[in-house]
């Protein structure tokens, strides 16, 4: 095999970020951080990506707020989050003990919202970049639409380009006809980067009542139900984008974490697998290097769109 | 929300393949599943939970989380009485002893324990699949000299289970819905006909209009009394927000706190402490 | 329980179309029907739904076809068919032996050939309904294009009702962002009723060759997997829409079904647990009446849509 | 396509949960396991196979496609050998006698043997997991009077199997690709060597480059050769169109057929009959 250290061969570049591996909590699916932290050390993970923060806190949907579907789940938590201000008196503070990248999830109703927590959160120290959450399905006004049309996504993108101190990291819904008109119009808006995919809409009744299980009655669809549609997604946008892709959506271990590489991710958040495995994300990174031995690679960069170079 | 024993600090939780050591139908429907590992040696707070991984694959996804029914520390074992609801627990229901299940826990804050003083009456009212961390419960107060109680109710006699083990650690008051069993109707009727002395706490866990009946009798005294919750779970360590629930007025004005995630902060809270 | 006899129990109409019982198996999941008549007769099916048929002989796509994926599968089949002079020359007269209304799904290239073929087959002694493929996504040209825009998918819908001499169910797309606008258009252009859903796109890479396994790259993903994502659509399109809707997307059982039609379909499809187990469609037909008896419900048509009528 | 022995038509597939005898390594990664059940019966043509649901709940999903590699019918069980690949065959590897596995089959065309009469000679030529069909087919010949020498290669030593088994049935030459048992190289190496004695057929099983390599050889003559071929499937049984293969020019123009099916028309096909 190569000539590159243990560390040099899982390090990523996204853009000018470096992660000295590539597997990440996903956004939502991991809090800030804290309730994992007594089960290992945070800066083992290449970067945390934490939950949705809007400008005030949000207390989210009613419950039920999730519920299960083969190999998969839907939530339905309507972003909840304690706001801004207590995201930056209390958790990235926290954050800073560890060596660890950390990109913050934004999300908002109205363009203002988010240019307001763009502009507040970029500011901050230890914040290494802004995950924008144009596509969470769970939140009735605004949320979802403005990941649906190109336009409004670009329209949004660039003002949050305009105020952030930070890379803008742009999250996709997988929602729509044509991910990759999105996806190229994010980027001639000056994202720097794209999280693929959000979950899908799906929705489950209980046949003894009648009714959605789910007090929101839709839900977001994550876990490796999706996986495949999410690997189809980032093999066609990583061909049609100059920008990193963040890949994500039912990663459970390290070949899916090499799938979403060679499909054309630069890096993995791994959401859902948290719950099944609170100690997924250390031992998927774990895993890699004997995976990359397997494979024949010296580092994990290299198989970044394996699957369409030629 | 108190944190009673300090224990989820000087105990995290843990994960572990954990060897099944019985596992037998004591009821309709419900099973009791004996399973030995060192996760056993954190289990000292009665009222916590485990969060189960049901068959090894990614159908059923998500953990269940199940009630601390009894531990036994000596032999490194512990003990867990479930309803087969549906794929999760039907899974379970068909282990054999020597076979593995992923456990993590112990989770939750468990039932306040530390202020009891012997000679003090506890009543523990359960119903259902509510019953099973009253036990553990029971035996800690027992050993600590508290005179202990059990007012529980189910639907029919064949529902009827640990009836016999909480004798053993006082007196027991049987109800059944369709009066099979004990007497006929809900726990709180026995609690209002007045047979059981007065108690110093009581502690409680059952389905919501049990615990909402409980609120209604005992919320405006000054009555110490727990309730345990449950809602449907991701995490199960309080990271992905699924189980949230409201606190009560009351607890919002003094703490402002504006949700309890049931996970972490509960399952068990004070009765006055959420609103239901 | 009600008074109904167990066959006027799980009777159903579409429109003017009354099927004995509500499960038929999805199209290009049963072939002709032929394979399965070994295995059980198919006069006990509710309806057949046959695989695509276009106007020439199509081969399909290279092997490999399928590939498997957590609790789902892809297809990349192709719309291999013999054609239409042959499925009427062939398969409808045989058919015909059995009590069987027959769903003749109709694929093509261009709106010519959808009008040919349904125009052809129409006419056909035995043919119950077409059922109009505007959303099969293994073909190259033409094929999804016209489910994921709603003006075509209207159009090409009201150029085949002009020759149609049968019932007009268009099986829809999920791939949308949209899908109740497609649904309302389709419904306007004068379908008899929907179908849905079709398959979700997705991949699936080989780590070790770093290439997708399907030769066609992407594929269909069908199977238990994409249930809450055919239900959340089918609960939205049946609020907005007033024609019935056959319904399918990883139904495995009778609960299933239930869940189905308490969503709003009123009848349903199964394909890919066919190939689980071959005798699925008529094991589930013959639990419908105990978990008819479970619910409390008389007729299964009383569950359409009871999930959002209150 | 022919239907040598009209045993389709004679017994339709059907499935069952069959009972596992024994089911145990044999070599590196290979396991062999003894199935009991009814539809044993139906399987008397050597060549077909069974589709194999691994595990219980919907992942695995679709059904896996094994060879049957023996047969006891007093005993109403059959064998079949399997390399561990990926998650369904992993799944398969852990099942204990006594446990249930859902069959379906027996499924696809065999290899004809009607015609064989004794006296003749028979070569089969296997690779790797082709090897197991070979086995029941050479029984069913060697009953016949036929003369059976195998030709088996594998990748190494440790992956050797069934050498002795066919030892019982006639000569058997085993080649290795790194040359730690037997001949090192390829069957074709052994083949054309000449070391084999004349024979009135051939019967194949294993990689599409073997196959082709078989084509090349015997391709051009009139040698009465069948080989046996692989592809993912869906149902198995005909109906979804998954697993088709191509007919050679010659039988294109002969026959008009323009696919085949490999499961329901094959898995065994004339030598010449296929484009690979
Ligand atoms: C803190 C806590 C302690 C519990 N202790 C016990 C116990 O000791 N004994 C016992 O029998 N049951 C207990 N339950 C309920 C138990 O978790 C559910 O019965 C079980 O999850 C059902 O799983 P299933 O796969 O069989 O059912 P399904 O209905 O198929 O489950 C589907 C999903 O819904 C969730 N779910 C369904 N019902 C419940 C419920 N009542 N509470 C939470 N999640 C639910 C499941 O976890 C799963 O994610 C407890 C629940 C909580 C929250
Ligand atoms: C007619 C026929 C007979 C066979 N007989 C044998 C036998 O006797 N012994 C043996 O070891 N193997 C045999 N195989 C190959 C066997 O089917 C595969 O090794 C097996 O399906 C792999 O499943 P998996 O879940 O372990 O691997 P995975 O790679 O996880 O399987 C994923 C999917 O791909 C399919 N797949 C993967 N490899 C193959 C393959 N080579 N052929 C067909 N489908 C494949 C699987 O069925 C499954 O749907 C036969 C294949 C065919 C078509
Ligand atoms: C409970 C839950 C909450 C989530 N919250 C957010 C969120 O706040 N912001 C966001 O961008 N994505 C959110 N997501 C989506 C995940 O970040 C991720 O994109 C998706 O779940 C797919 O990955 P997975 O299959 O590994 O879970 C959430 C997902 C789950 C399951
Ligand atoms: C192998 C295969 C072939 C299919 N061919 C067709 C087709 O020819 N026409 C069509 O409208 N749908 C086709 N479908 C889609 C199914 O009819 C159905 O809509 C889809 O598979 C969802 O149902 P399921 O999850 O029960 O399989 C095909 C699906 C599969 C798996
Ligand atoms: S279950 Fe995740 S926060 Fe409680
Ligand atoms: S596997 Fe379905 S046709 Fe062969």
């Amino acid at each position: 095999m190569g000539t590159a250290t243990t560390s040099e061969r899982l390090q990523v570049k996204l853009g000018d970020i470096t992660l000295k591996n590539p597997v990440m909590p996903a956004s939502g699916c991991f809090g800030f951080g804290r309730e994992y932290a007594r089960f290992y050390d945070l800066s083992r993970l290449g970067a945390i990506a934490v939950k949705a923060t809007t400008v005030e806190e949000r207390l989210g949907n009613p419950t039920p707020r999730v519920a299960e579907t083969e190999a998969g789940m839907l939530n339905a938590i309507g972003l909840q989050n304690p706001g801004m201000d207590s995201v930056i008196q209390e958790e990235l503070p926290w954050l800073q003990q560890f060596d660890l990248p950390v990109f913050v999830n934004i999300a908002g109703t109205t363009v203002e919202d988010y240019v307001e927590v763009a502009d507040t959160i970029s500011r901050q120290p230890g914040v290494t970049a802004l995950e924008l959450n144009i596509s969470c399905p769970n939140v009735k006004c605004g949320g979802i639409s403005f990941g649906t049309d190109p336009q409004i996504a670009a329209d949004l993108t660039r003002e949050v380009k305009k105020v952030s101190r930070v890379p803008v990291f742009v999250k996709l819904s997988p929602n729509v006809t044509d991910i990759v008109s999105i996806a190229t119009e994010v980027e001639k808006a000056g994202a720097d980067g794209l999280s693929m995919i959000n979950t899908l809409v799906g929705m489950r009744l209980d046949i003894r009542t009648g009714r959605p299980i789910l007090s929101n009655q839709s839900g977001g669809l994550s876990g490796p139900a999706i996986k495949p549609v999410a690997i189809r997604m980032i093999w066609e946008v990583s061909q049609s984008v100059n920008i990193p892709i963040i890949g994500m959506g039912g990663i459970q271990n390290a070949e899916d974490v090499a799938e979403f590489f060679m499909a054309g991710a630069s890096a993995v958040a791994i959401g859902t697998a948290n719950f099944v495995n609170p100690y997924v994300c250390p031992e998927v990174i774990d895993s890699l290097p004997a995976l990359l031995d397997d494979l024949g690679v010296d580092k994990i960069s290299e198989l970044t769109g394996r699957g369409w170079r030629r | 929300m108190y944190d009673p024993t300090g224990q989820e600090t000087l105990c995290p939780a843990g994960v572990e393949d954990m060897t099944v050591v019985t596992n037998e139908r004591i009821a309709e429907r419900i099973f009791r599943m004996t399973l030995a590992g060192n996760l056993v040696d954190k289990m000292v707070c009665p009222g916590q939970f485990v969060h189960v991984k049901c068959g090894s694959g990614s159908v059923p996804l998500l953990r269940r989380p199940i009630s601390i029914s009894d531990v036994d520390a000596d032999q490194q074992q512990f003990t867990m009485i479930y309803r087969v609801e549906g794929e999760g627990t039907r899974l379970l229901s068909r282990m054999h002893p020597g076979e593995q299940v992923n456990v993590l826990g112990p989770l939750g804050q468990g039932y306040p324990i530390k202020q009891r003083k012997s000679g003090e009456h506890a009543v523990l009212v359960g119903g259902g699949v509510g019953v099973p961390p009253l036990y553990y419960l029971g035996r800690k107060l027992v050993e600590k000299g508290v005179r202990v109680t059990s007012v529980i109710g189910f639907g029919s006699r064949e529902q009827v289970f640990l009836e016999n083990e909480l004798k053993e650690l006082g007196d027991v008051y049987v109800t059944t819905m369709d009066g099979s069993h004990g007497t006929r109707g809900l726990v709180t009727d026995v609690l209002t006909v007045g047979d059981v002395d007065p108690w110093d706490v009581l502690y409680s866990c059952g389905p919501i209009p049990m615990l909402k009946a409980l609120q209604e009798l005992y919320g405006k005294e000054q009555t110490e009394a727990y309730i345990s919750l449950e809602q449907r779970m991701g995490c199960g360590v309080g990271a992905c927000l699924a189980c949230v629930c409201h606190p009560s007025e009351e607890t919002r004005q003094n703490t402002g706190k504006r949700y309890f995630k049931i996970c972490s902060d509960g399952p068990v809270f004070g009765l006055r402490e959420v609103a239901l």
